[in-house]
């Protein structure tokens, strides 16, 4: 419930890939915003209020500079909500809702993994396609609090956004549906969750459940960010709602990030 | 300055803007966003005796100007809201308004029952959720009906009684009589239009229910038709809404002769719309000499 | 290639999509423009035995993703229609309907037997306008009001008879049961909904009427909900309309259970609209295996 | 019944004030498309279809050149229509149905006029603001068919526009609400019916009415364009109706031209 609504001015805007951009805006702490963290999401949207879609879109903080309020989204352009956040330009406003949700608890989880009686004393990030976007921000604050990550990215084809990932992760595992980079094949097929006090996952949800049966045969914690249609990104509206182990779960504030089993065991 | 104060049931409203039920949870979801003092209250999420998690499958679909929705009253009941909450609703600084659904004549005496021990100023009875088998538009379609649960309703209550109506009643002028009749002390209409979408790929509806509730920009233009015929039918007061999503939106409403107006799917489309039509009201107040919404009430008619 | 004909009340029209009555004129108004022998038919503007000039003030307002008109059953009658009117209609190489709107059940009855003496193919029974006193829709809301017209219809016109209702029915299941069994061949629905718009400078409705009929874009998820309870309680076919604007829209009407659809104001968003669609649900069909509407009518049931 | 649609690119787009544009499409006679002639219109639109506004907006023929297919809007942005025609750059699409209405009959004008037995064997053609718009293909075409009118154009400010006229017109009086340029006040003002032999006008009602009124004293013909909320612009929906002495009228296809008598008399 700290999330905060305003406009805000484009800084950047880059084009990884076809579909792939990265846009950076800002957003100003000092003027009441709070300081977004991993996992965390801002509610976009770029057209006007008669103009179709009708919902703005949530993305996930890919990353945050808190010295100069630059705040960077990672992007697949999918249909009419992100093709119109991709025609900003710097100068351009847009209006942002957040941080919104419950990220990953990053300071919580290096404390708990430092302080585990026994190794493997490391955490494994694991992100699938666009699913990479909120890994950096998770990355670099894993990193500030003394662990540093190992990253398993899988992509389809052509990797992106990986460079961000150097400084703040230990190793980068790379694995690609296409073989045209990396491992040939599912990102599943280079995990091993025994050698990893916990895991942090998000991307597919098919990937997601893989990388949760790995982590449940191990017994190995496993904290996954999901996805859900979302009108307003507060809670208000029960529209994200998951049906949970635990009871329905709203996906935008109570997540995104869950106990992976208490969403995806049977 | 305009006074947008209005006086209603007693309670005086700081503005004719109320959040409508179902878009802003407890309120407090928009406390850090808006300054919810300006609004005139907040009506809660559709509460159900015993609570319930609500609908599986799709709950949400974007139509041309419109929101689909079928969310099923996910609730967590009466006397959990009572418990917790209502207070920090109540800490909002705005009248406080427990929207009531229900599966029987029963559920919804005993709810208003409990309800009426407590701090809340307003139950707001829903006899109109398209997404539950029994979420009430069982009640909401014929004015018999209606009555009937209006009249028991009312036999246990001690808080001043809203009725909130659907546009699938058989005749609005004829419910809106007789709801009044049964002791409605005031009308919302309305809520969500019955509306169906075919997922062409799968060869299905979009939801498990089939039907869900339409909102939204899309259906203002029916709502206010059918705020009209309600304002011309009775002698309590109207709140209208659907589809309001700026100033001029709402003193269509005021101006056919609504009390004060509801907001509901604009506050998805912008989180500040409440407080945002407040002050275009104002403004528009301002700008044509109006001091009170009084002045321009129903001048349409 | 994908087999575009659907076979109706005897004929065979050549495409699933027919221009809905009041935005196509009586169709040589769009000659130029598309080849309308794709098209399933057109049903020309809406006739009244007298004629009449419709109304005066506003008659059209744009809304959210739809549009109100007022237009008031302009028309020049049914025997200047069977004069002047039909004769280029007829020689457009569709099929004809005869929009009949009506100000008593002896018009209705007048109306439909003179047009029993021509080429027309259809006589489309409108007991559903919403846009003047006496447009029909007085015999559109009730199903006894409804079966009693439609009854004397069938008696005097020997021409296939589909019956256009409103969205302002009390019940959608009643009233296609009533005119079923009151002897509709089919039925089409939905009209425009009734609705309201204040112009809020000038503190008065903006059509003389104070209500016009929204259609469009807006109402196609409320249409659509119509249409599949009205598949669900009769045995005749069911043409489906409101707001299709794209073939996906369509086919959400043919998958409810629509034997064909209608296309109105998407006329005026594009011109080309009619055939557009026809040829997006072709392209659908042919990437999908379906080789004829047969196969998916009524699937998402 | 010779509008024809299609999609169409932008040639040229000059803006002449703040809230005038002059807009040049190809518009292609060779690829079914009718020539278009004085008075008729176009319906414009150059937004998606689900994006509002809702219907395309009728735009006159301000000039076509047959040689080329050159076809030329001039218009006032007023709402969110036309705001969007300005903001279409070369080289990007609009779709244009047309062309709509019955126009200017200028060749019959000019023999009508010239066969009169008696002076004055002149035509008026008058104007009030972006009413200007249709009256250059008037003004040609009268020139062209051997009658070069004299122009009366009022504005309410700075005059726009005026220079194309000035090949076809014998004379141009100007009048301006502000004194800005030509006469201070309505262009009613100095206008004198009794010295031609017909008077054809498009601007405000309130001008058309009293250009109409000057006439009727005088018992010179006067015919005016009329406009109106349009939805089909082909007299398909009867939304543009106008109420005449001879009864009610589709402003999109029996007019926009009429006899003012018909449509002003009391
Ligand atoms: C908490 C959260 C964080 C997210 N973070 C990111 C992010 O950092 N980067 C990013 O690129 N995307 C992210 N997404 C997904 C993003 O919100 C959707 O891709 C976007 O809303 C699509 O909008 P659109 O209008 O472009 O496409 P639409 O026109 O809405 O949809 C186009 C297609 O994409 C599918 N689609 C729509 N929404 C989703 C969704 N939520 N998940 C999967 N498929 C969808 C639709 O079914 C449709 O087939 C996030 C979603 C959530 C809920
Ligand atoms: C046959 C015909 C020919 C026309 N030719 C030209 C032309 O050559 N150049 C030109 O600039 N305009 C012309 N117009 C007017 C033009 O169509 C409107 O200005 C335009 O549709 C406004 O659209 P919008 O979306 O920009 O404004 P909207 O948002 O629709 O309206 C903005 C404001 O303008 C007013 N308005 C809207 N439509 C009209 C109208 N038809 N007449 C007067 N006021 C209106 C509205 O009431 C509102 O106050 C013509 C109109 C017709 C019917
Ligand atoms: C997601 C959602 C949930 C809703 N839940 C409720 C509810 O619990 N109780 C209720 O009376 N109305 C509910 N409604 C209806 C709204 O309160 C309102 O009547 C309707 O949306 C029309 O107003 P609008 O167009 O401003 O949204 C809900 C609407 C939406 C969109
Ligand atoms: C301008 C206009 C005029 C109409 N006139 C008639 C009419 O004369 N008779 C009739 O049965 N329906 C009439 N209709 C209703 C349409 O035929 C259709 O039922 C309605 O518009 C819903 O379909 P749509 O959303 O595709 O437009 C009219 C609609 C419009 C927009
Ligand atoms: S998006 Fe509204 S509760 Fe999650
Ligand atoms: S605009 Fe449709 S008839 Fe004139």
């Amino acid at each position: 419930m700290n999330a905060t609504s305003c406009n805000t001015a484009v800084l950047a805007q880059q084009r990884l890939q076809p579909d792939i951009c990265r846009l950076t805006v800002a957003w100003a702490p000092s003027a009441g915003g709070h300081i977004p963290h991993a996992g965390q999401f801002f509610m976009l949207r770029a057209w006007p209020a008669d103009q179709p879609p009708l919902l703005a879109r949530p993305i996930s903080v890919h990353d945050f500079d808190p010295a100069t309020g630059a705040l960077t989204f990672l992007y697949q352009i999918k249909g009419q909500g992100t093709t119109q956040l991709a025609a900003l330009q710097p100068g351009d406003t847009l209006s942002l809702t957040g941080p919104c949700g419950n990220g990953f608890d990053a300071a919580a989880l290096a404390a708990e993994v430092a302080g585990d009686a026994l190794p493997p004393r490391k955490i494994a990030v694991v992100g699938g396609g666009i699913g990479v976007a909120p890994l950096l921000l998770l990355c670099r604050e894993l990193a500030a609090a003394g662990v540093k990550p190992d990253l398993f990215a899988g992509y389809r084809d052509t990797p992106y956004a990986l460079e961000s990932f150097v400084g703040c992760c230990n190793q980068i595992y790379l694995a690609t549906d296409s073989g045209v980079a990396g491992y040939h094949g599912l990102i599943t097929g280079v995990l091993h969750p025994a050698q990893y006090a916990r895991v942090l996952t998000c991307g597919p949800m098919v990937m997601m459940r893989g990388v949760y049966a790995l982590c449940a045969e191990q017994n190995t914690p496993c904290l996954a960010s999901l996805e859900g249609k979302m009108a307003c990104g507060l809670g208000a509206c029960l529209g994200c709602t998951c049906h949970t182990k635990i009871g329905p779960k709203t996906v935008c504030k109570e997540g995104p990030v869950f106990d992976a089993g208490e969403v995806f065991a049977e | 300055m305009s006074d947008l104060r209005v006086p209603f049931l007693g309670l005086e409203m700081a503005g004719p803007v109320v959040a409508a039920s179902g878009t802003f949870g407890f309120g407090p979801e928009y406390q850090d966003i808006e300054d919810l003092r300006l609004l005139g209250g907040i009506s809660g999420k559709g509460l159900t005796l015993a609570g319930q998690p609500g609908n599986r499958g799709e709950r949400l679909l974007e139509t041309p100007a419109g929101l689909m929705n079928s969310i099923g009253l996910q609730n967590p009941g009466v006397q959990h809201f009572i418990d917790h909450e209502l207070p920090a609703m109540r800490a909002l600084g705005t009248t406080v308004w427990a929207n009531l659904g229900g599966h029987s004549i029963e559920d919804y005496c005993t709810g208003a029952a409990m309800l009426s021990g407590t701090a809340v100023d307003i139950i707001e009875l829903n006899i109109s959720c398209p997404n539950v088998k029994q979420g009430g538009l069982a009640y909401g379609v014929r004015a018999a009906d209606a009555a009937e649960v209006v009249e028991k309703v009312r036999a246990v209550s001690t808080k001043p009684l809203v009725v909130k109506l659907s546009p699938q009643a058989e005749s609005i002028a004829d419910i809106c009589k007789a709801v009044e009749g049964a002791g409605a002390d005031a009308i919302s209409l309305c809520n969500t239009f019955q509306a169906c979408a075919v997922d062409i790929e799968k060869r299905r509806p979009v939801f498990d229910n089939i039907f869900a509730g339409l909102s939204g920009p899309a259906v203002r233009p029916i709502a206010l038709r059918m705020v009209w015929q309600a304002v011309g039918a009775v002698n309590i007061p109207v709140v209208g809404l659907g589809g309001i999503t700026t100033g001029a939106d709402a003193l269509q409403f005021i101006m056919a002769g609504a009390t004060a107006v509801q907001v509901g799917t604009a506050n998805f489309i912008d989180p500040t719309a409440c407080v945002r039509i407040t002050k275009e009201i104002a403004q528009w107040m301002d700008a044509h000499g109006v001091a009170n919404l009084a002045e321009v009430r129903g001048c349409a008619r």
